[in-house]
């Protein structure tokens, strides 16, 4: 294993004090349960925005705290969902008399240890409520599983719930929305390389040099299928079907189209992927109204990429396109 | 070994000392069907336990459970962490507040954890979990407590042993919960980890109570 | 060779059109040569920003064109300077009375054709400059080398010189800045794995599994020496004794911290050691004033990073400060 | 052959095919010491030149040479193309606008390609460059040139001859110019991979003005 790291059991932590001293402006950092907070939460009156997961997949979720989008963000051990004492500390932190939103991940885990933190919440009678994203059409979602996991989406539902409850929605309101954004959005994702999890200090999968693992997970998991690497027209259009067949999206549709990196893809061919994935869409009669391009959600240093679409109409565009200030996403209006 | 308060937190301490010994077969088997941390996380919890312990074992057996059960919820995260957490609240509650348990309370007390476990994962026997191991575990330590003048360590022997079987038996299982469903049939063929460490563990406290 | 990818050859223009398609807003796309021009170019009475490099870099250069950085970027092939006639047509999109500045790596490619490109500019009698950046201290800066290259620096080389511009700097007025960042920036690179160069196939050079390059390029170009991974804390302070004594930077600076991704490595190391350099550098009564942290300057997959530092003075902190707008920095004063 | 524009013309088909021959070998060596782009390069451009001879040759050699300059320099990039552009625009000149070239004109054009490489990469013999292999092919060229009778073919096997030897002598050398002088000691024991094109470029020039 080649990490530039110190001890495996530390990263999490010394990579927070990092993220601290970069971004001070943004956020503060409080230690032992680790939670990356707005720096200036609480914000009186506003419905606070909390989600978390297992490091790993940064810029997710500590990345996008800040004005317009997390109010706080919980990271596990890597690839760890963290634990209740976590998430009530960002809780604590956050969320006054409007309540709170926790945007968890469909993984057992993440849904186990955010639902005691829940209850730990109403004990102390804050109006906390959570939603399960569950975007990724790889699983199939059936009581054979574990259910759909969270993907790819996530980031688009903190973007979108966190201009909600900027401009003053209510938790009824804002919970709504991500109710309705969850149903509308959908991703795949495909591995070409293994991530190696520090502790574990071995690839989480093996793959041949002429394989690749198709409906991919975040967690190094091993995908759902493992087919041979392709051109990256046959390969994008592969998943491009995937997505759009599973809602469906259909013709005449307004879409947002994310188009992730894994964290070891290099822009130039994400952005080459993007181009395919547009001209697919077009050929379909659905409309890209907007876009996002970059490694936002990620799986260590694997290579491999992820396509996510939601439907758009107006107000979801709307609150795509309000300003937002974070160490990973920031435009203005 | 007597089963007192201290006496479980020996036992705890045998099972810590076990985890350790097999966390790095726990992330090998949790690399090929999961996310390879189950062993790396367990570890940190169980290690934690021993901390807790460590500047004053509380007074009865339960209080015991109950440390154990709210450190490995504030310290071990990802599904096992509230899982096993789960197991041991429900165990620690079942016992309530007396300073010395028997056979039959310790049967009574798997079987209180294995029922949180279901309650909080929704995983039934064949789900290739955790489950597969506790469930017949549970059965087996009922069954040795029946048996006339069983004590605490013929009943945990039982249930490490049905334990063991029981985990093995995951091997052909194609996983219906947890992050290993997601591999669909390809699932099968392996152990689960889970299910591996759940019989770690009611092997180390077998052999403590010896 | 595991890559998302069609033919080879034609990987810089698929991912051009992938960037266009994203980033219709910020930029538009010429193809053969293929050149990447800010949306509102020619900007009246600006002196132009311009620069290019070999592709693999990304989002060098073409992320950074927008308001308040570059007017045109230059792609060539992977890893190879672009011709003189696609620097040409940058200057013709762009260029006006105002003049414009060329910045450009120190590589023997990229000064020779970016050397033509400014004599075709001045026999159409454009006032077209050049400065040539070269940052890299890890190559001994004599003649018995092709001289010092050009990394990170670039970056916030392309920054400062832009937000000049943008605030209606005079064409000598911005050359002088440049020359003054150039000499005040320094920095060093180190690399756990090799980069794979599309149309090559293979990765660039061969490391055992507990090796490193450090002093590494940017276009997986051997490093200067092999060392044994070694620990974060270890490595970063290798880093930092490199850079810092070059210049030397001394008690009491004020600077900018910039560590940079070379594409692989993932945001976990990043930040970790972008903490660890932080805590060396105050140890060095070296004041931490501005940071950036993120895969900047990159080369492919190749994992690895970079730390650049710049001193700082008012001036330089007010312009790097000042709004940005490209696909890559984004942000408002 | 003799050297009219399409007797040059068809030397650089042959030089481009010779180019794509070897575009492994020479990203190869390029990998070694540089950023492995050096084959790719000069194979795209050589194509482009055999493309832009393709509708009509031009009038004379120099017209010829110059074509292939500027198809150099607006194809190729990096240190190659500017450098092996500035010695076809150099040579181009030099011949003027004769309609053939004899051995002695063949010679001078060398020359002053040659002079242009040095002018535009500032490189001396021994820094481990193209000139290594450039400069002793232009003295041997000129000494052919001088022997009684000699033809083209004599002139630029003797070039040939000289480059292949020039290419060689920089396997021991430290690199001090290009991007294998970043390596330093350790850019020594590689062949460089622009003086191994240079021979490769006049080897098949030279063949086929046999
Ligand atoms: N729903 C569930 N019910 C019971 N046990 C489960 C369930 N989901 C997962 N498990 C158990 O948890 C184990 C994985 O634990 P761990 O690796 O620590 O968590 P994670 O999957 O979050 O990384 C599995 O091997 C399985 O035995
Ligand atoms: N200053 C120079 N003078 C002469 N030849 C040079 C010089 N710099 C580089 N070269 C030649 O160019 C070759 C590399 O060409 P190429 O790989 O196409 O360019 P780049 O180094 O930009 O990738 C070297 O092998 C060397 O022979
Ligand atoms: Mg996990
Ligand atoms: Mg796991
Ligand atoms: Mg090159
Ligand atoms: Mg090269």
């Amino acid at each position: 294993m080649k990490k530039i790291i110190n001890d495996p059991a530390d990263v999490v932590t010394e990579s927070l004090r990092g993220f601290a001293a970069a971004h001070a402006d943004l956020v503060r950092v409080q230690y032992e349960p680790d939670v990356v907070v707005r720096a200036d939460a609480p914000v009186a009156g506003k419905v606070a925005i909390i989600s978390g997961g297992g490091s790993g997949h940064e810029p997710l979720h500590a990345g996008f705290v800040g004005p317009g989008m997390l109010d706080a963000a919980v990271p596990g051990a890597v690839f760890t969902s963290p634990t209740p004492d976590a998430v009530q500390a960002a809780v604590t932190a956050t969320t006054g008399e409007a309540g709170a939103l926790l945007i968890v991940k469909n993984y057992t885990g993440d849904v186990l240890n955010f639902e005691t933190a829940g209850e730990l919440a109403a004990a102390e009678g804050l109006d906390v409520r959570s939603v399960v994203i569950d975007d990724d059409v790889a699983v199939a979602d059936s009581t054979f599983t574990a259910g759909r996991r969270g993907v790819g989406g996530t980031v688009l539902l903190e973007k979108i719930t966190g201009a909600a409850a900027a401009r003053g929605d209510s938790l009824d309101a804002v919970e709504a929305l991500a109710r309705k954004v969850i149903g509308q959005v959908r991703s795949i994702g495909v591995a070409l390389t293994a991530p190696t999890v520090p502790h574990a200090g071995e690839p989480s999968f093996e793959l041949a040099d002429d394989e690749i693992e198709f409906g991919i997970g975040i967690h190094g998991e091993p995908g759902r299928e493992r087919i041979k690497l392709e051109p990256a027209d046959a390969l994008v259009a592969r998943m491009v079907d995937a997505v759009v067949e599973d809602l469906p999206f259909t013709s005449g549709d307004r879409v947002l189209l994310f188009t992730n990196s894994m964290g070891g893809t290099p822009q130039l061919e994400l952005y080459l992927a993007h181009g395919i994935a547009e001209r697919l869409l077009a050929e379909r009669g659905i409309t890209v109204a907007r876009r996002l391009v970059g490694p936002y959600i990620t799986s260590l240093e694997m290579q491999g990429i992820s396509l996510t679409l939601l439907k758009l109409d107006d107000e979801l565009a709307e609150l795509w396109d309000a300003p937002v200030e974070t160490a990973a996403l920031r435009w203005r209006a | 070994m007597s089963c007192t308060a201290n006496g479980v937190a020996d036992a705890l301490r045998a099972a810590a000392s076990a985890i350790a010994e097999h966390r790095v077969e726990l992330i090998e088997l949790d690399r090929a069907i999961g996310d390879a941390d189950h062993g790396e996380n367990l570890n940190r919890g169980l290690a934690a336990i021993v901390s807790a312990l460590d500047p004053a074992v509380p007074d009865t057996p339960g209080a015991v459970l109950k440390l154990a059960a709210t450190t490995l919820i504030s310290k071990v995260g990802g599904a096992a962490g509230p899982l096993y957490g789960t197991a041991f609240l429900r165990a620690a509650t079942k016992v309530g507040a007396v300073s010395e348990l028997d056979a039959a309370a310790v049967a009574e007390a798997l079987r209180a954890a294995v029922e949180g476990v279901q309650a909080r994962g929704k995983a039934v026997e064949g789900d290739k979990t955790m489950v597969d191991a506790l469930l017949p575990a549970a059965a087996a330590a009922e069954e040795a407590a029946g048996v006339e003048g069983a004590d605490v360590a013929a009943v945990l022997t039982a249930a490490a042993d049905a334990a063991a079987k029981g985990a093995e038996s995951t091997v052909d299982l194609v996983a219906r919960k947890g992050r290993a469903s997601y591999l669909g049939e390809r699932s099968a063929g392996h152990l689960d980890p889970g299910a591996r460490s759940s019989a770690l563990l009611l092997r180390a406290l077998a052999e403590a109570a010896r």
